[in-house]
């Protein structure tokens, strides 16, 4: 595993008059565990974006598994906040849509993912009407629907209750395990403790340092 | 090249007086409509300077369009080479309704690859948006001045201020009001995506004036209205005045676009300077209690 | 014969709409010159 | 290719199952094409003779109103929860998602047809004296033309700041060829004085310039960021 499987050189994304990346470099490695901390506004989003392919850097280059973020979309599981999913549809039927976007045409699929996230693929209510941390569940299913090497997860915890955030986690870790690379945006840096295998930490829109686990008195304004 | 300028500036004011005089004193006066005809001095070149500007405008768009994706780098480079020829050739076979001479349509088209080739070569990268940027402000500002003169002129002669029937001054005021629109796409996205949205409505533009000239054309042949300055040929020395006139509207416009261009490179500058400033003061604010920096990404 | 006056009308008219846009070509000039100072300033 | 198609297809009955499910949206457009027209009749008395002759026009300027309110909701759901995001982030190619949602409207904007061509005709008490038959091409490739134009822009304008009110702006000096073909087409039949050929090539013509580029721009649009 020599060659890293995401590589971002000096990547700078202006909007505007406000730089959102500031010169982001880092070598991250297949089948890690990488959570992103940092402040808001410190670029975590923009950063997850821009390898997803969402957004252009303005300068410096990004390249994912050898190739350019769209090229390597099929690899590509991406999870934001907004959920992205159709609020009048059912999660099934979101999932059954979107498996076709991949090419994928068997339930059967859509439905084993769905319960591997805890929940059921015969819920008929429409997404609108999920729970905020069911809702989160059904958007991390369609970003691992494909069943893509890279995931990327933009805080996959958030208002979720304690219980399902650590299911979650052993979820996540059982990717980790089975070869996957996952790239974390978080707050709850302390639910990854022990599992991510490197704290990346983000301040104004640059990598100021990444450690292999959190210090043990740590406290710091980042998590909750 | 700082000298340049101003003696380009004073070239053009030579030309450009020298262009008056000839207009108001030296070409002779129209048999029907009098002196006030000799507006066409100043509505007919300024309606050229801006089709002029809006094709380059049309060009750089493409060209920046075609570059922004290396696969289709090459493949426009070909296709530009084949319209030109391709049209030039349409042009003498096909017959064209609407009393077109095939000569004006062939060197236009022909121009197409001409101008996408120079283009290339000196307004490399970003520099093509730049220049996209120009050419539409001028040109509309260019097209403002024939659809102020267009009226002025039709109101003593035909007694009407607005003239539908007449293909160009309609056909000039649809363009105006597409590039208008590309102005204020400019004005409302922020610049990291303008530069693509606004390449692409100049090419919708674009692609629209042919089928303006004709569904207004054939309109007109349907319902016959008067035409500003007439469809006859004109006297040869008005041709000349008219020629004249136009080298010194060119100058002009050439002097009034490079000062936008040179204003445009300093906005972006500025832009960038904003946005460097807010990269270097990171380094100075306060950092947080961060942990100490371990090694780097383990193997 | 106030044919005439259309004509000089339309001759100012162009030069007008030509100072204009002129002028605000320079005072944008002026205004970036000036942020571009203090930039340089800092 | 066949992927093209399938995704296509599957987005456009997904749009409309949504559509058909919360009929709201459908619901509101057609009451608001019932009051364009309604207004339309009472600002342009129906018994004069003069209003008999550009009741072509009138129909058409009618209908593009109501189209443009409709076009401006193209992308209204997915812009909700970003579901854009989800589709960018997939390998299905762009175009896939524009003639879903193209066709989409069109089938949309038809059915607003459908309800306001009537009205007229009974407003106006309309008796197309020249080909009737020939009204038929006028409107399909006349609706296309605002259609895929529109869904264009649509896209375009959720990029910039004030999104509904650059739609139109960026809509209509493109479109006006198509209008003037639609109007002039329909007047020409109602009227029956002037063959209506040139009319139905122009808007073909039109029809077939344009959803080239769009196909050929759409890419470049979606993924402008």
């Amino acid at each position: 595993m020599s060659i890293p499987a995401i590589t971002v050189t000096n990547v700078i994304k202006q909007f505007g008059r406000f730089a959102a990346l500031r010169g982001v470099n880092a070598e991250l490695y297949g089948g890690k565990f990488y959570a992103i901390l940092g402040d808001n506004g410190a670029g975590k989003t923009t950063l997850l974006r821009a390898l997803a392919g969402l957004a252009h850097p303005t300068q410096g280059t990004i390249s994912i598994l050898g190739m350019t973020p769209q090229t390597a979309c099929c690899e590509i599981g991406y999870m934001a906040h907004p959920s992205l999913l159709y609020d009048e549809m059912s999660g099934m039927e979101n999932l059954r849509y979107f498996a076709r976007l991949y090419g994928i045409a068997d339930d059967e699929r859509c439905a084993q993912v769905v319960r591997s996230v805890g929940l059921d693929p015969e819920l008929a209510r429409p997404v609108g009407q999920y729970s905020q941390g069911m809702r989160q569940r059904m958007s991390l299913a369609r970003a691992i629907l494909h069943d893509p090497k890279i995931l990327l997860l933009d805080e996959p915890f958030s208002n979720v209750d304690v219980h399902s955030a650590g299911e979650m986690v052993g979820l996540l870790r059982a990717m980790r395990d089975s070869g996957k690379t996952l790239f974390v945006v978080t707050h709850q840096a302390a639910l990854l403790q022990g599992v991510a295998d490197e704290f990346i930490w983000m301040q104004a829109g640059q990598i100021v340092s990444r450690t292999l686990d959190l210090p043990a008195d740590f406290t710091g304004p980042v998590a909750r | 090249m700082k000298r340049a300028f101003p003696i380009l500036a004073i070239v053009t004011a030579v030309l450009l007086a020298y262009a008056l005089y000839q207009a108001l004193v030296v070409a002779p006066t129209d048999a029907q409509q009098g002196d006030v005809y000799r507006i066409i001095y100043y509505h007919v070149p300024s309606a050229w300077t801006a089709f002029l500007l809006f094709f380059i405008n049309f060009i750089a768009s493409v060209r920046y369009l075609a570059d922004g994706k290396p696969s289709t780098r090459q493949a426009a480079k070909w296709i530009a080479v084949a319209v030109g020829v391709a049209g030039a050739v349409a042009a003498f076979v096909i017959p064209l309704p609407g009393g077109i001479r095939p000569s004006a349509i062939a060197t236009t088209v022909l121009a197409i690859p001409v101008f996408y080739f120079l283009l290339g070569k000196y307004f490399p990268g970003e520099k093509l948006d730049v220049l996209a940027v120009t050419t539409a402000e001028v040109g509309v500002v260019f097209c403002t001045i024939v659809l102020v003169t267009g009226p002025i002129w039709a109101r003593p002669v035909w007694g009407i201020w607005w003239a539908p029937g007449d293909i160009r001054l309609t056909s000039t005021l649809v363009l105006w009001l597409i590039y208008v629109s590309y102005l204020i796409l400019r004005r409302f996205s922020d610049s990291a995506q303008t530069q693509k949205l606004a390449a692409a409505l100049a090419v919708f533009g674009a692609l629209d004036v042919p089928l303006v000239y004709f569904s207004i054309w054939f309109f007109r042949t349907q319902h016959p209205q008067p035409v500003i300055g007439g469809g006859g040929s004109m006297d040869p020395k008005m041709l000349d005045v008219l020629m004249i006139s136009w080298t010194a509207f060119l100058f002009f416009a050439f002097l009034v676009c490079w000062s936008r261009y040179r204003l445009e490179i300093l906005r972006r500058e500025v832009e960038q300077a904003h946005a460097m400033q807010s990269l270097s003061g990171a380094d100075s604010s306060v950092s947080i209690s961060s942990p100490a920096v371990s090694t780097r990404g383990s193997q | 014969m106030n044919a005439i006056k259309f004509l000089y009308a339309a001759y100012i008219v162009t030069w007008l709409i030509h100072v204009l846009y002129i002028g605000t070509i320079v005072h944008r000039f002026s205004r970036l010159r000036r942020e571009m100072k203090e930039f340089k300033r800092k | 290719m066949n992927s093209l198609w399938s995704v296509t297809l599957a987005t456009l009955a997904k749009d409309i199952r949504l559509e058909w499910r919360s009929k709201d949206a459908l619901n509101s457009m057609l009451f608001f094409s019932l009051l364009v027209v309604v207004i339309f009749s009472f600002s342009f008395d129906p018994l004069a003779e003069e209003s008999r002759r550009i009741a072509g026009g009138l129909i058409w300027v009618a209908i593009l109103f109501a189209a443009v309110v409709a076009l401006n909701q193209t992308w209204a759901r997915e812009l909700r929860n970003q579901v854009l995001d989800a589709y960018r982030v997939s390998p299905a190619p762009a175009n896939a998602l524009f003639l879903a949602k193209a066709l989409g409207n069109f089938i949309f904007v038809s059915v607003l047809e459908a309800l306001m061509a009537p009205l007229f005709i009974v407003f106006y008490n309309l008796r197309a004296v020249g080909p009737a038959w020939q009204l038929i091409p006028i409107a399909l490739l006349g609706t296309w033309a605002l259609v895929v134009n529109g869904t264009f822009f649509a896209a375009m304008s959720i990029r910039t700041r004030s999104r509904e009110i650059m739609l139109p702006l960026l809509l209509f000096p493109v479109s006006i060829p198509a209008v003037i073909g639609m109007v002039a087409g329909t007047t020409a039949i109602l009227t029956g004085d002037d063959p209506a050929h040139f009319w139905i090539i122009l808007l073909l013509t039109y029809d077939v310039v344009f959803t080239t580029a769009c196909l050929a721009l759409f890419e470049t649009v979606l993924q402008a960021e």
